[in-house]
């Protein structure tokens, strides 16, 4: 028995984006129990969309929930709202909704897997893979005309068309980008030092992540096939564009690297179908019907299952909204997955987790 | 949604009864203020059939003791510990002060009265 | 020798997400990616308030990570400047009003310069940072030195009180040259 | 007299070469990752700036052991640089180090004791195999004393080449890079030992390791003996072999440094002081 230290990491930490608090007990470095805060970020924006802003502004509101999912916010919280007014969204909308999303994901993910060579340690790899990344925020520029905080999605459809010339230019991209994505795979994949660094760490096995009820990529890293996009519900018409589920074994931060990055080859190719198949329709169903009655979405964000529930009570203003999002979920098992590991791993594991509080705590 | 009536007393009995680790994902917990009573849900779904959302709801007055269901879901404890600090409702085994500083009045998704 | 050149050519930077979403946050991460490249700057994310001269803040200042914010600007050393990132850490913005928002990080530190945006552009950051480094050559040295009191300590039954003291210490103004 | 001349200006100007090693790896390693990186003199920048920031210290214990690390690393220096007894440049660069740790263990934050504990540990992995080549070179030559090495007329190199390979590897540890920067550790510890350093005190940190830099690449020149072209292009080639190693690799855990350091380069040290004893 050593001496057992306490490491506080958080809520300033130069590993982390945004403020989190981990207590590790840690005995010669090895990582006993774990003690998190989550809630620095709450805002009670729950709170605000029922009595501030009105059903239609709110779309632009729960955007703001988190800067790396907006789209995956407003998209469901628009799906949601066009089931309390009882209307569906255009086809051309839904398939512009998913290519957004899409690229929404290339980009997290990249800055997901920047985020662990960075951790890790592994300085040149993290500015790489920000240099692949740049294409897909300018691409999302091109598309909704602004890096983050799109606004793409509002209730009945979509704000902005693409233009033939915007997605001739993404399928160029895509052509260029595909190159640098198997190199970063190669990277991943092979690398001794960075394999030292992952393998192992972080573990969770299938059992657990059932039983912790985990989504995301994180649970498919652990063999646990989980994915919203797998429904062959009318929401949006995944399976028509090319969809296909990825599932590791091991559970760990190498695990979950490699999840994430074959995640990309199957968004490119939902990106390359839905360019090429784009139906003409309009853009928006008007309607001037208030929210009456509950309703339930679910939608598959960069990390995970997102969950919207809104009850409406035929005035503008909504009578409760709740937003679930991927890395609530996540918490439970987050904390128990450090244990027996070396603290040297814990940012890299953090990293990898992907976690967005401000999701989490609204 | 397959909406399910339960009660606070019976509520574990139901859950317990329903809730298989290896066939249901459990998602989130939440609340409604409908004034006088509140209105608390569970959802669930099932990985074999992911659209098929299952919602336990109960009425409770906002004095009532909650049950703790986190010895059957384990990971219920964060949507607990979110719940009960901003509707404050009572749920057994369960702090407030997780979400919410203590130097504020808790409950801020309760009705205005 | 004028040293103050030389804070112009070596900021040093430190990050605190006051409670935003993390859209200028990874704008931030963006700018020291290879397409920005703010390291041509002499800038370093140093990550550490005890040698970091610029800190950028977004989001608005909830309740729980308030104290934080503060005890993190405390812990930097004399000179240094605060760049808002964002409407957020600007005003409030959206979040403007709701119950554990402060709204806007000037409402507990000084803000030097205010960056708008939502979220800000990597080109607005590097120009709102580039601004703060003229104020940041502009600081004098008058910043650090320490109030010294001028009256005898009141003693009250045997005990300095310190809350009196405290009342009667003549506060300076910081002034700009 | 001539050959006095220069080592005495060599360590003189070794903060101002060191810094400017430091400089260009700053843009080299930059250049790696496809940036264009700092200008060359930014670490004198940064070193004047943070002569003009305010004094903040711990405790007047912490900043005085900051700065006599600075000055006893100093003194190691100059003993390799004028000629004296290898083994006491080792233990005086050791004993530099061990009040770099003292400083750590002397605050109350935890990432510094941390910090303190890895620097600990980092010495047990580089310490043995500098010992052995000290021995080594007492072999070849017959000497202690580095005179003799700078000296010797045929390059060291061809005599002991595993025990060059040896000081290859530990030197990323020296240096503090990856994938062996345990001991600072910018994403777990935030720098280890030098986080409470702040202003003028950090600034004797931050040149002990522009020193630190002139230190290993003057053991790295030993090995050339007294042919300065050698010795030249022996530095090129570990200044080039340390940033493609630190831009091409993760930081392993201290577990792992220390067993591949003493399983590998210490063998390779041992391997070729056998052969030197047997030849």
């Amino acid at each position: 028995m050593g001496k057992q230290y306490e490491i506080p990491l958080g809520a300033q930490h130069i590993s982390l984006l945004e403020p989190l608090h981990f207590k590790f007990t840690t005995e010669n470095e090895k990582i006993i129990s774990t003690d998190a805060n989550v809630y620095y970020v709450h805002r009670g924006i729950e709170e605000a969309c029922c009595t501030k802003f009105k059903f239609r502004q709110v779309s632009f509101v729960v955007g703001r929930v988190c800067g790396l999912c907006s789209i995956s916010h407003s998209t469901a919280y628009s799906q949601v709202a066009e089931k309390l007014v009882n209307i569906e969204a255009p086809l051309r909308a839904k398939y512009l909704r998913m290519l957004v999303i899409e690229l929404d994901r290339i980009h997290s993910h990249l800055l997901c897997l920047s985020h662990v060579a960075e951790n890790a340690g592994f300085e040149a790899l993290f500015m790489k893979t920000m240099q692949y990344r740049e294409f897909s925020m300018e691409m999302l520029e091109a598309v909704c005309g602004n890096r983050i905080q799109y606004d793409f999605s509002i209730v009945g459809g979509v704000a902005r068309d693409l233009k033939a010339e915007v997605a001739g230019m993404i399928l160029q991209r895509l052509k260029t980008f595909l190159p640098q994505l198997d190199e970063l795979v190669d990277i991943f994949q092979n690398n001794w030092t960075l394999s030292l660094k992952n393998k192992g760490a972080g573990a969770i096995t299938r059992e657990a992540a059932m039983r912790l009820n985990v989504v995301g990529p994180f649970a498919r890293a652990a063999g646990l096939a989980i994915d919203v996009r797998n429904e062959t519900e009318d929401l949006l018409p995944w399976k028509e564009v090319g969809f296909e589920m990825v599932t590791d074994t091991t559970g760990d931060v190498y695990a979950r690297n490699m999840v994430r990055l074959r995640e990309l080859y199957i968004s490119i190719r939902i990106i390359r179908n839905i360019i090429a198949s784009l139906p003409e329709s309009a853009l928006v169903t008007e309607t001037k019907a208030f929210p009456d009655g509950e309703a339930v979405v679910r939608l598959e964000a960069p990390r995970g299952e997102l969950f919207y529930y809104a009850k409406g009570n035929k005035t503008q203003m909504l009578e409760r909204l709740k937003i679930k999002a991927p890395t609530f979920s996540n918490v439970a098992a987050m904390v128990e997955a450090f244990t027996g590991n070396e603290y040297g791993s814990a940012p890299a594991i953090i990293a990898s987790y992907d976690p967005c509080l401000s999701c989490t705590s609204r | 949604m397959n909406k399910i009536e339960t009660s606070v007393d019976s509520l574990k009995k139901d859950i317990g009864a329903f809730y298989k680790p290896d066939l249901h994902h459990f998602m989130v917990m939440n609340a409604v203020d409908l004034g006088d009573k509140i209105e608390l849900q569970w959802f669930f779904c099932n990985y074999a059939f992911p659209s098929a959302v299952t919602t336990f709801y109960t009425l409770i007055s906002p004095d009532t003791e909650v049950p703790d269901i986190s010895d059957i879901v384990p990971s219920a404890w964060v949507a607990q510990a979110e719940l009960a600090d901003l509707m404050n409702i009572n749920i057994e085994n369960t702090k407030k002060g997780f979400v919410l500083e203590p130097d504020f009045e808790s409950g801020p998704l309760r009705k205005k009265k | 020798m004028k040293l103050a050149v030389y804070r112009k050519k070596s900021p040093w930077i430190l990050h605190y997400n006051a409670g935003g979403c993390n859209g200028c946050d990874i704008e931030i991460l963006a700018c020291l990616g290879p397409k920005y490249d703010i390291e041509r700057f002499g800038m370093i994310n140093s990550g550490n308030p005890k040698q970091s001269d610029i800190l950028l803040v977004t989001g608005p200042v909830t309740k729980r990570s308030r104290e934080r914010l503060v005890e993190v600007y405390a812990q930097m050393p004399e000179p240094k400047v605060v760049v808002s990132c964002g409407a957020c850490a600007c005003t409030g913005g959206v979040f403007r009003g709701m119950y554990n928002c402060e709204g806007g990080i000037d409402q507990y530190i000084p803000v030097d310069v205010y960056v708008c945006g939502c979220g800000s552009r990597p080109e607005q950051i590097i120009d709102g940072v580039i601004k703060a480094l003229d104020i940041l050559e502009r600081k004098t040295l008058e910043l650090e030195v320490s109030v010294r009191l001028k009256k005898v300590p009141v003693e009250e039954n045997g005990q300095v009180n310190r809350r009196e003291v405290a009342a009667k210490i003549i506060h300076t103004q910081h002034t700009y040259e | 007299m001539k050959g006095f001349i220069i080592p005495v200006l060599l360590i003189i100007l070794a903060p101002f070469i060191g810094g400017l090693v430091h400089g260009l790896e700053r843009i080299v390693r930059a250049r790696m990752q496809r940036r264009i990186g700092p200008p060359l003199l930014q670490p004198f920048y940064d070193f004047l700036k943070l002569a003009g920031k305010r004094k903040m210290i711990v405790h007047s214990a912490h900043a005085f052991l900051g700065i006599m690390h600075f000055v006893s690393l100093w003194f190691a220096l100059a003993l390799l640089l004028l000629g004296g007894d290898l083994i006491l440049v080792i233990f005086l660069h050791l004993l530099s180090t061990s009040l770099l740790i003292l400083a750590g263990y002397s605050t109350r934050s935890i990432f510094s004791h941390l910090g303190a504990n890895r620097t600990a540990i980092s010495i047990l992995a580089y310490e043995p195999v500098l010992i052995i080549l000290a021995v080594s070179f007492y072999l070849v030559t017959g000497s202690f004393e580095t005179a003799a090495v700078f000296n010797y007329d045929k390059p060291l190199l061809l005599e002991m080449p595993l025990a060059f390979v040896a000081l290859l590897l530990i030197l990323p540890v020296k240096l503090k890079k990856s994938p062996f920067d345990v001991a600072e550790a910018h994403q777990e510890i935030t720098g280890g030992t030098e986080i409470e350093f702040s202003g003028i005190f950090y600034e004797a940190v931050y040149t002990a390791k522009w020193l630190d830099y002139v230190f290993c690449y003057t053991l790295v020149y030993l090995f050339a003996g007294n042919n300065i072209l050698l010795g030249a292009a022996l530095i090129l080639f570990t200044f080039i072999y340390v940033n493609a190693l630190d831009n091409s690799s993760a930081r392993v855990n201290y577990k792992q440094m220390l067993r591949f350091s003493l399983a590998v380069a210490f063998s390779l040290a041992f391997l070729n002081l056998i052969l030197n004893i047997v030849i």
